[in-house]
């Protein structure tokens, strides 16, 4: 071709941040670093704890269900059931993963109701909270049956 | 050294937030005057925002109005400066499909390096090259620097950068009557649209930018403005179906701007005057002629899906010669200074195109500058505008 | 054959207080084959009510001004074709935008998320990818490498209105600013992306999405702010910020 | 904040919008999910009876044993069967899978919950 180029040959297009008094990000509401890390994070538990309940969850309600004939256990057959050690695991595996997935679904739908970040943080502890009591009774609660 | 307090600051009210009165309040707002803009719905929403967006190189103007094309070539390249980050410099094509076409090329080539306009010949298997989509009957082409704008971000980047300098931008604020004391306008009355609530903007002077309805406003001054609003079709399709901005190498008629717009292109325009620019019905016809003429140079416009029909109606001059008072700046645009029919204090600027809002703005700048006994030179051709998103943050 | 009449059902209110609003009724002529929804709805200010407030620009699907909800669905009315979305009996319900201030009738003011969107480093302007043209349908072996357009975010916050996440949390980043945030970060003149992740790395940014998938059904150019968000979820994951190309 | 806007962010995500199928699996997920909580909780409150040794437990057994409470059963597994499978749902499109036919993949969703809800209902019934 004749001639040079009409076109320019890099973008005209700056980004504003190139424009004076401009500090990129200025405008964007922003939580402090940690608890970015934390949302994050949180998504991924919960996506693990989900994909972990499927397993969990899925033995427990197979057992439960079609295991035994008539469908339920009676007393001794549930402690027969967790003396067995495969079984012992999986159901302690189904009540920390349902439990910390529970906790989480339940803020994440905090998240929208609750106004403000203190409402949310004081909402967490409470979660929080009755997640550990939850996990402490289920624990208990398998010892004394296997005591028993 | 004298000090100014805010209060002596003089007063310009805008009516009007189309190109040209954004591109005026930012001119006086730089140059130290107290800018109100009263605009009476979302800005860009009259005739500005209609627009099928070509940055014009000048190319289209050279053979028939070198004035035009200068004045275009001129402003086409400070934009590039000024606000770059608005454009699409992708360039032009002016495209031969028959003989006529040919035998236009040289004297258009010849008016082009007349006007300074930079130029690149093409041969068609060149032309089609850079644009695949161009017609297979293309004979040659001519390459230009046109370019794309979205017209309303145009007018928030100058309103923004007005904004920064102290502006006030008021949308859907509608002008009920100006006020006037004696031989003198002294402001307005504006009904803000959304509340309903009147209010009255009190003013040094008083610039009508109201584009085809600046007739409208200047009667309210019981002064007459020779604007004819004259219409024209656009029709946008879906495909972006070329990068350059495709022209028919030909005088000027119906139909021959093809030109890209996001994922569309839009393709325009025909002409024709109408009464009143609120009430605009679009003559079928003349939309296929669009659609027709279009496909001549892009065949795939032939088919694609509609994005839309729509008209704009430009505020054309009537009549010049026998306007004394009018001071006339170029054939393209015109400044009137009411104070020669005894109107004080009020300036309607009308004409011109979205391309050259900025020297139409920086000629009425001027204008008003001389009636505030304001000393500043205009500096918007070498000053960069803001982005449009500033706009936003005030 | 004369146009027939539609009967439209238009939401007005004063100001920004939504609790004086109500539906008005108009009856308009329309020409089903020819007319937009926002031809009928100008009309109807020309002709009937001139008090009647909306927002308008480029008439083409460009300024991104317009965006309505048409009988609940957030449109552009500039291009909505009338025969696309009514049967010639029924009315048509015309709403402002969810999620975004009303100002007054159907306008909004889109100033809060087009100032988060002002937030991010990305330019409007960018370089012609080599699919733009092709889904033109232009066989295209063109160099079109230097060629420059306009994002295709209009910035017309129907993805905005349209999600149900923005509705419940006002904090909520919304798809528009994310969907941006996910172009800055390929954009190679945005600057860092590790500051635009940090950004929108966050509870109410792109944590906050439940996948609902509005924004992209809604989006007028084919943005896909939910796959964007998507994106940039894995982004965070990866911890490399450029390399990804567009969802 | 107003009780009216405390009611507004409890409220507005499950206004029947568009009728978008995400919308539906979002509303569906959320409302499985907080019954699924709710019978959790409820869960643990009857497992206590197991320390209540055999004869308290084998009580409680004669009336879960009963036909209510099976298509209780029933429900519960259905709601966990849907919740399920709208995780993963959710998981592959933020892996960037299926995002172009996010609607496709709620269909697929609903006809393999409701396949394997049929089945569980089945077998809990009538096996």
């Amino acid at each position: 071709m004749s001639g040079p180029s009409l076109r320019p040959r890099r973008f005209a297009g700056r980004p504003p941040g190139a424009l004076p008094g401009y500090v990129p990000g200025a405008d964007i509401p922003t939580d402090d670093q940690r608890a970015s890390s934390r949302a994050g994070s949180m998504w991924l538990v919960k996506a693990a704890t989900g994909v972990l309940l499927v397993v969990f969850l899925g033995t427990h309600l197979v057992a439960q269900h079609f295991l035994v004939e008539g469908g339920l256990r009676d007393y001794d057959a549930v402690v027969a059931y967790l003396r067995h050690p495969v079984a012992l695991v999986a159901e302690l595996g189904l009540l920390v993963t349902v439990i910390v997935h529970a906790a989480l679904g339940v803020r994440a739908v905090l998240v929208d109701l609750l106004p403000g970040e203190r409402a949310l943080r004081r909402a967490t502890w409470i979660i929080g909270m009755v997640a550990m009591v939850s996990l402490v009774y289920g624990i208990g609660l398998t010892l004394v049956v296997l005591g028993g | 050294m004298a000090f100014v307090s805010p209060s002596s600051q003089p007063q310009a009210l805008i009516i009007g937030a189309g190109s040209t009165g954004a591109a005026v309040a930012h001119d006086l707002a730089m140059r130290g005057i107290g800018v109100t803009v009263v605009e009476r719905g979302e800005i860009a929403s009259g005739t500005t925002g209609r627009n099928h967006g070509l940055l014009h190189s000048g190319g289209r103007y050279a053979v028939r109005d070198a004035e035009s094309a200068i004045e275009c070539r001129v402003e086409r390249d400070i934009l590039a400066c000024i606000a770059a980050e608005i454009l699409e410099l992708n360039g032009g094509l002016f495209v031969a499909l028959d003989e006529e076409d040919l035998a236009y090329r040289e004297p258009f080539l010849a008016a082009c390096e007349r006007a300074g306009i930079p130029t690149r010949d093409l041969s068609a298997g060149e032309a089609r090259e850079l644009e695949p989509a161009l017609s297979a009957r293309v004979l040659a082409a001519v390459e230009v620097p046109d370019g794309v704008f979205d017209p309303l971000h145009l007018c928030l980047a100058f309103l923004a950068t007005a904004q920064a300098n102290g502006a006030t931008i008021r949308p859907y604020a509608e002008v009920e009557e100006l006020v006037v004391a004696g031989s003198s306008v002294e402001g307005a009355v504006v009904r803000d649209r959304r509340t309903g609530r009147r209010a009255t903007v009190r003013a040094d002077i008083v610039v009508n930018a109201a584009g085809p309805w600046a007739g409208y406003i200047a009667a309210m001054a019981g002064v007459d403005v020779p604007v004819v609003p004259t219409a024209g079709v656009m029709v946008a399709v879906a495909g972006r179906f070329v990068d350059r901005v495709i022209n028919r190498l030909n005088a000027p008629s119906d139909g021959d701007i093809v030109v890209p717009q996001r994922r569309s292109v839009v393709i325009g325009t025909s002409s024709w005057t109408v009464d009143d620019p609120d009430r605009v019905t679009i003559p079928a016809a003349h939309v296929e002629l669009m659609l027709e003429r279009g496909a001549e140079l892009v065949p795939l416009i032939r088919g694609a899906e509609g994005r839309g029909v729509f008209a704009a109606s430009r505020p054309l001059i009537g009549r010049t010669a026998d306007l004394e008072s009018g001071r006339e700046l170029s054939r393209t645009f015109e400044c009137f200074d009411h104070s020669a029919e005894d109107v004080h204090g009020f300036v309607t600027i009308s004409g011109g195109k979205t391309t050259t809002a900025r020297a139409m703005a920086e000629a009425t700048a001027d204008v008003v500058c001389r009636h505030l006994q304001v000393d500043e030179p205009g500096r918007t051709a070498v000053v960069p505008l803001r982005s449009y998103r500033d706009y936003y943050r005030a | 054959m004369p146009d027939p009449t539609i009967v439209l059902r238009v939401w007005r209110q004063q100001g920004s207080d939504a609790s004086n609003g109500r539906f008005e009724t108009f009856e308009v002529q329309a020409d089903p084959r020819r007319d937009s929804v926002l031809d009928v709805l100008e009309r109807t200010w020309a002709e009937q009510d001139h008090t009647l407030v909306f927002r308008h620009a480029c008439h083409h699907a460009s300024c991104g001004t317009c965006t309505l909800l048409v009988d609940g669905r957030e449109r552009l009315p500039c291009v909505t074709a009338l025969h696309d979305v009514w049967d010639g009996r029924s009315s048509m319900t015309l709403e402002p935008l969810r999620n975004v201030p009303v100002v007054a009738d159907l306008a909004v003011d889109p100033g809060v998320m087009l100032t988060r969107v002002a937030g991010l480093p990305l330019p409007y302007v960018r370089a012609v990818e080599a699919d733009a043209r092709s889904a033109s349908g232009v066989t295209d072996d063109a160099d079109v490498g230097t060629a420059e357009r306009f994002e295709d975010c209009l910035e017309c916050l129907a993805c905005v209105s349209a999600c149900p996440v923005a509705s419940g949390d006002p904090d909520y980043l919304g798809p528009a600013v994310l969907a941006a945030a996910d172009r800055a970060i390929e954009e190679p003149r945005s600057g860092d992306p590790a500051r635009i992740l940090d950004l929108v790395n966050t509870e109410h940014g792109i944590w906050q999405c439940r996948s609902v998938w509005s924004c992209s059904a809604v989006c007028p150019a084919g943005v896909d702010p939910a796959a964007r968000i998507m994106s940039l979820r894995r982004r965070v994951w990866r911890g490399d910020h450029r390399s990804g190309s567009a969802p | 904040m107003t009780r009216a806007g405390v009611r507004r962010r409890a409220t507005a995500w499950m206004t029947p919008r568009w009728r978008d199928p995400g919308w539906y699996a979002f509303v569906l997920n959320r409302f499985t999910g907080l019954i699924l909580v709710a019978y959790l909780l409820a869960h643990f409150v009857v497992l206590s009876r197991l320390t209540a040794g055999s004869e308290g437990w084998n009580d409680l057994l004669g009336l879960f044993g009963s036909r209510p409470f099976l298509v209780g059963d029933v429900l519960l597994v259905s709601a966990v069967i849907f919740h399920g499978l709208n995780g993963v749902r959710v998981i592959l499109l933020t892996l960037g899978r299926g995002t172009r036919r996010s609607g496709l993949m709620f269909g697929v969703v609903l006809v393999a919950s409701a396949a394997l809800a049929a089945l569980a209902a089945w077998g809990i019934l009538f096996a």
